[in-house]
């Protein structure tokens, strides 16, 4: 039996079941600790009528920008889109439905989604269009915005290092917004760099523990940095 | 004569203390990093999930996985710690930061700040803002006293989108030191060289003049 | 004849899969862990803060840091993670975990549990399993059918303060597996020996008896 | 100047400012990870009316038990208050009350409080004694549950090893509530077993980092086991 065997050996494999119109919950900030392989799946299987969850949509030609290319992505839920023109156009033709949420709320969505909490409060947003439609409350004398949690088809996240049973460290600051993904998918694919022996990562140090993750796989990185900026 | 950029993160560096957690947003907060006073410790968080962000690195040390807010390459300093962003936002949202610099478009009289949308124009996005300004207790917003066109940018009432409401008290501009109470701009103090008239002629919203309002001064 | 703990450990073992994540509660829930079927994986959970306990330690590998939510000294397999409460329930109220074990006083035909007050009793309180009962979806609680006095266990309605409203949906008691359908009991197996009539009469609430009834079977 | 040094080198140092009256949140798990010489030194400065959180109460002669001896708890909010015969004849007495308040939610009040996060919704309770006094409300057809967050004028915390910054590690399920109750004090105090270099903790594997600590003391430890259950 597979028991807690995670590991598949393809990308077609590890994103098998995604469908047309599903909700799809990615990882990283920027182009830093994103899931680059699986969002290359996504682009190769032409899924349509996707909404991503993402603090960004990547850059014109990589991470979640190459799934603008074919316009896969019905809707964008991100905190902010950036330097992106395929982004811009197919927002200003009406092609691209976009729900900018504070980056704060958004990792709070995610995490109250994997948690079980439906929604939440919090002081973020309020008085801004942001609170459009939301209900605000009191507490303690200030007003806050309510919250609902955010829950995937798909959670799509870049780990460094996994064992088999999906437990998952990650590296520096590509930790970001995977672990948060992770929690929310209602299938979680983990994307890493190594796969190591099941017992050897120091069980009180892992970043997520394999009881949110289905699927792991490892891959190799391109890992395209957006802004290079050295010290001379 | 208005500061420059540099002065005014130099003025801004006058604010931090000795054991104060920071978060410097994009532009001219980031370069209050350059102006810490000698012997004085600041530890600087970045809001994608880093506490202790350090120098850039060289050429050696660039390290992908290793990126601040501005999705610029940084290094960590020793005690830095990193985590993931609603562990970050956590931080932020809770009040454990002790102070947030960060640019504005507008600010007005009742503590509200737009920096995030012009209406009309591409809209990117909040990022962290939104969080930073309801998250901080102590807030100081850097921006231009007034637009290059010459229109003021202390306004009464906030002409665009919120950022947030209610949440900053404490302002820099190339011209002047504000802090807002009980509805209006206090003039704390002004540029050198720089004429509590032309100030005057600049802030749209109600500021209060103290009989002295002494000019910066800079190490 | 009514079942032994061991037995009725064994019989809920057969309700383990291969891959199972399982929180086991005090009792004859923990008694579970010793009837896996063999060549099969299951991870327990416990809600302390750790996910894959092992087996109790010996006198040399005893540690006061790496307890159970029983508060016995556990070990951690290989392949365990170990996290803070926020974490165990956040699993536990996200759904996570595949099966949840756990005693009661009482259980209803609509699916309320009662385990964790009897009034004008000291109540010591409830511990996590308010949040077990929310968080799970498959959820087997295992008693006695009825009390010592004779008792029925299996009610119309909960007579003692709730645990959980509505969340259950699969009974072990020591004479019968129950599934609760549409608000009644349905009566699935019987313990070996033990007549359809002994169980109706000691099931209070509604209970459906199909036209076969197998007795249960232990390898 | 002090920068970001933390230690404080006595225990009373390490409870200066606690005032009868106030509120304390503490880490711990029965008698696991518990902070037992900042609970001595509670008992030593004798302060009253205290309201304290944490999910048990000790037991008797040990861990928060031993705040009961005085009559120094007013009030204690906690899931499980155990086998504390000290416990049962004080509420039975009506010198001591008690809100018990589920396991998860608990955790999840300290890290809310900590987090900014006024109130969240949970399903927790709903239908049960708990949910006395507080407003359910529906989302996607489910009802849930008003909880409010926790914060404490003192968040007391064990850990296992600390720099001078504040930076907590835990070892093995010690950890527990303390990463939540560190988040949740206006002034944390982090008693650990060992004060390592600053630099010397892996920044990614840091479980509470500094900025929500305030004083950090290295102490020595009973460790007492409520049930020391062995193979043979």
């Amino acid at each position: 039996m597979a028991g807690f065997d995670k590991v598949v050996v393809s990308y077609e494999e590890a994103m098998s079941g995604l469908e047309d119109g599903m909700t799809i919950i990615a990882g990283g900030f920027g182009l830093c600790g994103i899931p680059e392989n699986l969002i290359a799946e996504i682009k190769r299987r032409q899924t349509k009528g996707l909404t991503v969850v993402s603090n960004n949509c990547g850059v014109d030609g990589f991470g979640l920008g190459i799934l603008l290319e074919d316009k896969q992505i019905k809707k964008m839920i991100a905190s902010y889109v950036g330097e992106n023109a395929l982004f811009e156009q197919q927002l200003l033709n009406g092609e691209l439905e976009v729900d900018l949420t504070p980056q704060g709320t958004l990792a709070e969505k995610m995490r109250a989604g994997g948690a079980g909490i439906p929604a939440f409060y919090t002081a973020t947003g309020v008085g801004t269009p942001v609170a459009e439609g939301k209900e605000t409350r009191c507490f303690h004398d200030r007003e806050y915005l309510l919250e609902e949690s955010i829950i995937g088809d798909f959670a799509i996240v870049k780990g460094w290092k996994a064992d088999r049973f999906g437990n998952v460290i990650y590296r520096h600051t590509a930790q970001n917004f995977n672990p948060l993904a992770a929690t929310a998918g209602k299938i979680t694919v983990v994307e890493v760099e190594e796969i190591v022996e099941v017992g050897e990562l120091e069980p009180s140090q892992i970043h997520t523990p394999g009881i949110y993750v289905d699927r792991v796989i490892q891959g190799s990185f391109e890992k395209r940095i957006e802004k290079v900026t050295v010290r001379s | 004569m208005a500061l420059s950029r540099e002065q005014m993160a130099q003025r801004v560096a006058q604010e931090l203390r000795d054991g104060f957690y920071v978060n410097l947003g994009i532009g001219i907060p980031t370069l209050v990093a350059n102006y810490v006073p000698e012997g004085m410790d600041v530890m600087l968080q970045s809001e994608n999930g880093l506490l202790g962000m350090g120098a850039f690195p060289t050429e050696e040390t660039l390290d992908a996985d290793m990126i601040n807010a501005g999705k610029q390459t940084v290094t960590a300093v020793a005690g830095a710690s990193i985590f993931s962003s609603a562990e970050s936002f956590a931080m932020i949202r809770g009040g454990h930061v002790d102070l947030t610099v960060l640019g504005a478009f507008e600010v007005d009289v009742n503590g509200n700040i737009a920096s995030w949308m012009i209406p009309n124009k591409l809209v990117k996005g909040m990022g962290g803002a939104m969080d930073l300004v309801a998250g901080a207790d102590n807030i100081i917003v850097t921006m231009t006293h007034a637009s290059k066109s010459g229109e003021s940018k202390l306004l009464s009432n906030c002409s665009l989108p919120l950022t947030g409401k209610g949440c900053i008290k404490k302002v820099l501009t190339d011209l002047a030191w504000l802090e807002i109470e009980n509805g209006c701009f206090v003039l704390k103090e002004r540029a050198p060289g720089v004429s509590i008239d032309e100030i005057k002629e600049k802030t749209a919203g109600e500021l209060i003049v103290p009989d002295y309002v002494p000019e910066m001064t800079f190490a």
